[in-house]
């Protein structure tokens, strides 16, 4: 650029009242590269862009610098106005003599003599400026949801309802994850089940939303607007198509005793079976490894019962790729098992607590299946061991969290509440009952969720005991519990029919294998980290992929529920566009010059940088070179400064600019 | 001091004191968040005054005066229950020694003699024998405390059973077990050494 | 209140590297609140402290520059995510360099000034000008005409290592 | 493999005194298994419990000397006491990334610390280094319908980093041993509690209770006996039992066995090495009674 103009602000009295405005254009006219140089009272009023607007065209101007006020306050206003000109808005540029300058000095003199140098050195940077494009990448309007729980649910429906198409994959053989498994749910006690049927038919029937359940994510390419994903669907044994849902094959299938994992391994379930009897889809899947024919050969009763004939042994894994414009990822949380630990884990375990040996010590789910009305024993209380109805129940909250030695040192956040819901759903259910409570802290910062907690303790009389257990132990048929209440500084010991475990949260087995796949960060403990705590909470840094429910952190139902319709939300906005337009500060690699030493790739916190081939005409490989793809890149600059070789540039800040300013100092 | 109020003030809570047994047990007392679980196991809580989570909690509060003015610290059997199990690996056991160690230096303000007179006559024990002495423990303890007829039923039997050595076994290396305890009580004089 | 002027002998000229997300706007609001503060800084926005080359560092040092800030966000405020961890990392290996070729270290301070910090900013900026006001001009180095060397090439042992320990 | 093992040995005070019938046993045992067992000569105290309880400097350097004496005699460091194996192993584990505190015990005894030296206990050496099958196949006499109740006490597992024996929760080190020969491990709840050993001097009023809550769990299991590995959880459940008894007004009857007692039975060790009659609690009716003498 090398006619350059330079407009000099009073902002009314505020810059001028300490910088002599008239001595600092005329020194800006003096400069090089400078062609024109002005001082007005109001730049950013319309007569002021006026007068921008008449001076590039009077004095064919090919770039502006306006000394005026900070950029982050009207930088978009003078670069909308050079534009309008027909100049690139990326040769306009703001000189901050008002926050940066006559605001923080007292002094005429030395303010002045500031404020031109400040000048000088965005006039430099200008003369170095170089025509930018706006970056643009279309967007493909289909979003991708992973996992259908409750979240995965919400977000699916709330994009499908927008008239967006969604593609929906689970990877257990129906939807519905956690929620489905629990029986009435806190803070209302509103039935599980009955809440969350009618959400799962919902997706089974909506036209926006085609489900793959049994199915994985395989591979995720491309980048915002532009993801290629393909999902693993995993051979159910069962074509879907011809399949009616009548169950005649589950009925008829001589393999009965396989422990049914949604009922905490209560139950049983044949070979060919669907988790739980709503079911969305209500097809069944052949478990493979517990399938006497896929054993032996021998048995295929399914096949033979089967009216539509929809049995098939021999179908086998399906990839389907789709195209994809925004994912949402709802992936859930496990619980923490107190089995004991490999050695090599960090963490120890609670063999204290009878490893899974003492069968009356259960957790906080299989607790939720014993009360669920479609549970195992129909909703009443019966302990496992022998069925009996357990008078003393005593439940443990914190296992596993607030542990930093033992388990984790988060807190679960859920637990305290359905430890509450608990006791008052057992106190329901066998009313001459006793609940106890070993606990820390009561953790209820919800809406009515204290009161909750209060009512179990006031109305439904749980006996709350603050304090830990050091030790359970079988004692003839009862469980002794060795804690102590804090409070009174004495130790206290329950004889109880009953153990429950309020053990914690834990990120999904596997979270950081598809964190991976999909190219975004998780923290220490697998849980998938979002881009700001508080102001981006369901943005992945990686842009284009939102979080939504406990696969980002603990969470209730209530709490689930916002998140995934705020990362729906997000995935609108973004398919409100055809077309994605950003600021064209991205880096670009000289691939002339690049060594390929991939430094750049290392440091690039957005995995902006890809290894590209260079090929000759007959397609031989000649080279690989670092290349930046421009839909990804944040614009950091950090790869610039990294690079040894100096091959990629950051776009706006590229050396010469920088270096031109020093030079100005 | 039992029942007076806790004034807090930084003056009044002596965190210096809590910094000593934080070093010389190589354990964080601020970690505790006093669930509870050191006292719930402690086979030795219906001895103590203070459970062992509020021996925590005191000195988390800089009060080591009533840790150590109780019998607490003497009551605890180093059975490591507490150190095991703490969720936040608060070595509740080494606290103990270290407490019992300043209390110990500090001529043992604490109320329990017995214990304290057993350990010193066993480490005296060491010093002049180098081994264990068991009869001679046994006996000096029972003239020193006075419980002259303490296990006198089961002195007998053990004799008889050959449990009870008359004559003590004595190292030909004895002189090295005197220059450790020298050598410690010189480092200690000055100042290398806790 | 900035003391009422005084004549000093030298009057410093400081170069200040910052972020633009977090001290630019840290800056911003030093100048939104009227806090008063030597005049003696030119201030250069960058993305993120992550894009500042320490050859910048050099360069201003033999343009002129009697002190260089180098300010962005507090570690793990990076709107970059990573790009600040970065930044520390390359300049703790380049102040051994800065050392090695007889910098005083004291004319380079880095800092974090976040969008909330108007009042750091002052400070830092206050604190380094008076610093370096006291040391006097920066003669040595500007004499130096060590340009080929600082051209950004790896050709010393100490750059190169210096790079390595980026990684 | 090469079946020649070959330790060298740590008995400590108790062993040369009242625990005498668990040296022999020891003794007879390993001779019949054909494992060495290299006495380290002029060992001294390890200082056990009063020691660490007072003064971690001197417990330190107290087993730091013994572990160089140690490092004079071949093999790995065999150790019989539950206490002073826990205290030669936390000297290793507290020392080993301290520094300054090496530096303090190393001043103190006037040489290095061998912390590389292997410190191991009986159990570990027959469970693990012996092995069980062999353990088996050594097995002459079963001790068909023994009903065993095996008593871990607190130092073999806790705290878990020290030992390294085994889960400090649940532990199986000593069932699987007692296996081998043939007898029957109950399952009780009060194999791991304290016996509060550290008191048998100064408050036996504490022993009584916790070694009664032991006995009493061990009883009410249905064990015939019980079975330790140290010569101080042995010294409350044996000697105080009649204590106990007499303070608590039930009869308990449980002979108290040291582990290598029992094994050297099963493996055709002479009785007369075993130091039956030096236990307080006879165990001759019982033994009579299950036809195992
Ligand atoms: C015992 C207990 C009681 C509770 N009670 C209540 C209550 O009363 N009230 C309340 O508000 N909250 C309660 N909660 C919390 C509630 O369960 C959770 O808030 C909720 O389930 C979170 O939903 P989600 O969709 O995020 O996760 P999930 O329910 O875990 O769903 C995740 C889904 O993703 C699928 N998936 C996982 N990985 C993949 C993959 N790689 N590819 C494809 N699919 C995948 C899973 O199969 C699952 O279907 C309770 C929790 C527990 C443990
Ligand atoms: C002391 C304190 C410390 C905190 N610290 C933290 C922290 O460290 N981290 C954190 O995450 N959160 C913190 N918070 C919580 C945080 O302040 C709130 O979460 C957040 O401010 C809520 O934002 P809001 O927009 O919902 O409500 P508000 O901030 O209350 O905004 C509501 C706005 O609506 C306007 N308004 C009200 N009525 C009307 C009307 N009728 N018509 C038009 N306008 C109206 C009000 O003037 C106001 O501007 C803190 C809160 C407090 C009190
Ligand atoms: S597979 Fe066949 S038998 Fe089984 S549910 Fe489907 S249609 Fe019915
Ligand atoms: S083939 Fe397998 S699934 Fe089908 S009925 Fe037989 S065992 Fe059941
Ligand atoms: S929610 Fe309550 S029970 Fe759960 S970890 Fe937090 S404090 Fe413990
Ligand atoms: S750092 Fe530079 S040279 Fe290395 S790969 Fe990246 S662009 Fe190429
Ligand atoms: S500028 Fe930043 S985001 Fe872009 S490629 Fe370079 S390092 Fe990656
Ligand atoms: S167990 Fe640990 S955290 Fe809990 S009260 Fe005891 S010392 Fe504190
Ligand atoms: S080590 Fe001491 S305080 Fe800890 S549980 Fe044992 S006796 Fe109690
Ligand atoms: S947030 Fe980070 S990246 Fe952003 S400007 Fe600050 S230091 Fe740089």
């Amino acid at each position: 650029m090398s006619r350059i103009g330079v407009f000099v602000c009073h902002c009314g009295e505020n810059i001028s009242r300490t910088v002599d405005v008239e001595r600092v254009a005329q020194a800006a006219a003096r400069l090089p590269g400078v062609a024109y140089a002005t001082d007005y009272k109001y730049m950013c009023s319309d007569p002021g862009q006026s007068l921008l607007k008449k001076a590039i065209a009077e004095h064919n101007l090919d770039g502006v610098v306006v000394a005026a006020c900070s950029p982050r306050m009207h930088e978009k206003t003078f670069r909308k106005a050079a534009e309008a000109t027909g100049l690139n808005p990326f040769v306009c540029e703001m000189a901050n003599i008002r926050e940066h300058c006559s605001w923080v000095h007292e002094d005429r003199e030395e303010a002045t003599a500031k404020a031109i140098d400040i000048v000088k050195l965005m006039a430099a940077r200008v003369r170095r400026n170089r025509r930018l494009a706006a970056i643009t990448v279309p967007v493909t309007k289909r979003a991708l949801v992973i996992g259908g729980g409750i979240a995965g649910i919400q977000a699916a429906l709330d994009i499908a309802d927008a008239g967006h198409e969604v593609v929906l994959v689970e990877r257990e053989p129906s939807i519905g994850g956690h929620m489905a498994q629990l029986s009435e749910t806190f803070p209302t006690l509103d039935c599980s089940q009955c809440i969350m049927t009618p959400k799962m038919v919902d997706v089974a029937n909506h036209p926006k939303i085609t489900l793959h359940t049994y199915s994985e994510i395989e591979e995720v390419g491309g980048y915002i607007g532009n993801f290629q994903v393909t999902v693993r669907k995993k051979a159910r044994s069962v074509d879907m198509a011809k399949c009616t849902g009548c169950g005649v094959c589950m009925a008829k299938c001589p393999q009965k005793k396989i422990p049914n994992a949604f009922d905490k391994d209560m139950g049983t379930r044949p070979a060919i079976y669907v988790p739980f009897p709503q079911a969305v889809p209500n097809t069944p899947v052949i478990d493979r490894e517990n399938c006497t024919y896929f054993k032996s050969g021998k048995c295929g009763v399914c096949a033979k019962v089967c009216g539509p004939c929809a049995v098939d042994y021999t179908q086998q894994d399906e990839l389907v790729t789709e195209q994809i414009g925004a994912i949402v990822v709802a992936t859930g949380f496990d619980l923490y098992s107190i089995e004991p630990k490999p050695a090599d884990s960090p963490i120890q375990g609670y063999g204290e607590f009878g490893y899974g040996t003492i069968p009356d010590v259960i957790d906080g789910m299989t607790f939720e299946r014993l009360a669920s009305a479609s549970g195992p024993t129909g909703g009443k209380i019966l302990r496992p061991s022998d069925g009996k109805e357990p008078k003393e129940v005593v439940f443990i909250q914190c296992v596993g969290s607030r542990a930093r030695e033992k388990g984790i040192s988060y807190c679960s956040k859920i637990c305290c509440m359905y430890t509450a819901k608990h006791t008052m759903l057992y106190k329901h259910k066998v009313h001459d009952g006793q609940a106890y409570v070993f606990f820390m802290d009561a953790r209820t910062p919800g809406k009515n969720y204290d009161e909750f907690w209060r009512r179990a303790i006031e109305e439904e009389e749980a006996v709350y005991i603050r304090g830990m257990v050091s030790r359970l132990y079988q004692k003839g048929d009862k469980v002794v519990v060795m804690g102590s209440d804090i409070s009174v500084g004495i130790q206290v010991e329950i004889e109880a029919d009953l153990v429950v475990l309020a053990t914690a949260v834990q990120a999904r087995k596997g979270a950081d294998t598809l964190a991976q796949k999909l190219g975004i960060s998780y923290d220490k403990y697998n849980f998938y980290s979002e881009a700001h705590a508080k102001l981006k909470p369901v943005e992945c840094a990686t842009a284009g992929i939102y979080l939504a429910g406990a696969c980002q952190g603990p969470k209730d139902i209530p709490d689930t529920v916002s998140q995934a319709s705020a990362a729906a939300a997000k995935v609108m906005t973004l398919f409100a566009k055809d077309q994605l337009e950003r600021e064209p500060i991205v880096a670009r690699v000289n691939e002339r010059f690049c060594a390929a030493c991939f430094a750049c790739k290392k440091v690039c916190p957005y995995g902006a940088v890809e290894e590209k081939e260079i090929r000759d005409r007959q397609g031989n490989l000649i080279r690989v070179v670092a290349s930046v793809n421009p839909g990804v890149c944040g614009g950091c600059g950090t790869c610039q400064a990294t690079c040894p070789s100096k091959s990629v540039e950051l776009d706006g800040y590229t050396d010469e600019q920088v270096m031109a300013m020093i030079e100005a100092l | 001091m039992k029942h007076s109020k806790m004034q807090l003030s930084a003056e009044t809570m002596n965190l210096g004191f809590v910094k000593k047994v934080e070093l010389l047990s190589g354990s964080s007392v601020r970690r505790c968040f006093q669930c509870g679980k050191c006292s719930a196991g402690c086979p030795m809580r219906s001895f103590m005054e203070h459970p062992p989570n509020r021996v925590v909690r005191l000195l988390q509060l800089g009060q080591y005066e009533r840790v150590l003015a109780g019998r607490s610290i003497w009551y605890c059997a180093s059975c490591e229950t507490c150190s095991t199990r703490c969720p936040n690996k608060v070595d509740l056991a080494a606290i103990m020694d270290a407490l019992r160690k300043l209390s110990w230096d500090a001529q043992g303000p604490s109320k329990e003699s017995y214990v304290q007179l057993a350990n010193r006559l066993f480490i005296e024990n060491i010093r002049t024998y180098g081994r264990q002495y068991e009869m001679r423990l046994a006996a000096v303890f029972n003239v020193k405390s006075g419980q002259f007829l303490k296990d006198l039923m089961l002195g007998p039997k053990l004799i008889t059973r050959g449990k009870l050595r008359m004559f003590h076994q004595k190292n030909r290396n004895i002189g090295e077990i005197e220059k450790i305890f020298s050598r410690i009580e010189e480092m200690r004089k000055n100042g290398e050494a806790p | 209140m900035h003391a009422a002027h005084k004549n000093h002998d030298f009057e410093p000229k400081i170069a200040a590297f910052v972020c633009t997300w977090c001290t630019y706007a840290g800056a911003d609001l030093a100048g939104t609140s009227r806090m008063q503060y030597p005049p003696n800084v030119r201030v250069l926005k960058f993305p993120c402290t992550g894009r500042i080359d320490p050859v910048f560092i050099l360069r201003a040092f033999q343009k002129g520059a009697d002190g260089v800030l180098v300010s962005g966000c507090h570690p793990g405020d990076c709107h970059y995510m990573a790009g600040n961890f970065h930044a520390r990392r390359r300049f703790a290996a380049f102040r051994q360099l800065l050392d090695f070729v007889g910098v005083d270290l004291n004319r380079l301070q880095f800092s974090w000034v976040s969008a909330a910090e108007g009042g750091k900013w002052v400070e830092v900026v206050t604190g380094l000008t008076e610093r370096v006001r006291s040391m006097g001009p920066m003669r040595e180095f500007k004499e130096l005409e060590l340009e080929e060397q600082w051209s950004g090439k790896v050709d010393t042992p100490e750059l190169q290592e210096a790079y390595e320990a980026i990684s | 493999m090469k079946n020649i093992l070959n330790y060298s040995y740590y008995p400590g005070c108790s062993l040369h005194a009242s625990a005498q019938e668990y040296e022999a046993s020891t003794r007879g045992l390993f001779k019949a298994l054909k494992i060495g067992l290299h006495e380290v000569p002029d060992w001294f105290c390890c200082g056990a419990t009063p020691a660490h309880n007072v003064d971690e400097l001197l417990s330190l350097a107290l087993c730091a000397k013994n572990l160089s004496l140690a490092e004079n005699v071949a093999g790995d460091l065999a150790v019989a006491c539950a206490a002073c194996f826990s205290r030669l192993k936390t000297t290793q584990h507290r020392l080993i990334d301290n520094d300054a505190k090496r530096q303090q015990v190393e001043k103190a005894i006037d040489g290095p610390v061998p912390l590389g030296k292997k410190v191991k206990h009986l159990l570990e050496i027959l469970a693990r280094d012996y092995g069980l099958e062999r353990l088996q196949s050594a097995v002459q006499k079963p001790l068909a319908g023994l009903k065993v109740a095996c008593y871990y006490g607190c130092l073999l597992t806790r705290p878990p980093e020290v030992p390294e024996l085994d889960d400090c929760e649940a532990p199986t080190i000593m069932e699987e041993v007692l296996k081998a020969t043939g007898a029957e491990p109950v399952s009780w709840s009060h194999r791991m509690e304290c016996c509060g050993a550290n008191f048998t001097l100064s408050r036996p009023g504490v022993v009584l209770k916790l070694s009664g809550d032991i006995l009493a769990s061990a009883k009410a299991a249905g064990a015939d006996c019980i079975m330790v590995a140290c010569p101080l959880c042995h010294g409350n459940l044996d000697i105080r039992q009649g204590g106990i008894e007499q303070a608590s007004g039930t009869r308990f009857d449980l002979p108290v066995f040291y582990i290598t007692q029992l094994l050297a039975l099963a493996c055709g060790v002479s009785t007369e090495r075993l130091g039956l009659e030096s236990m307080i609690v006879s165990p001759m009716p019982l033994l009579r009674e299950k036809s195992l003498l």
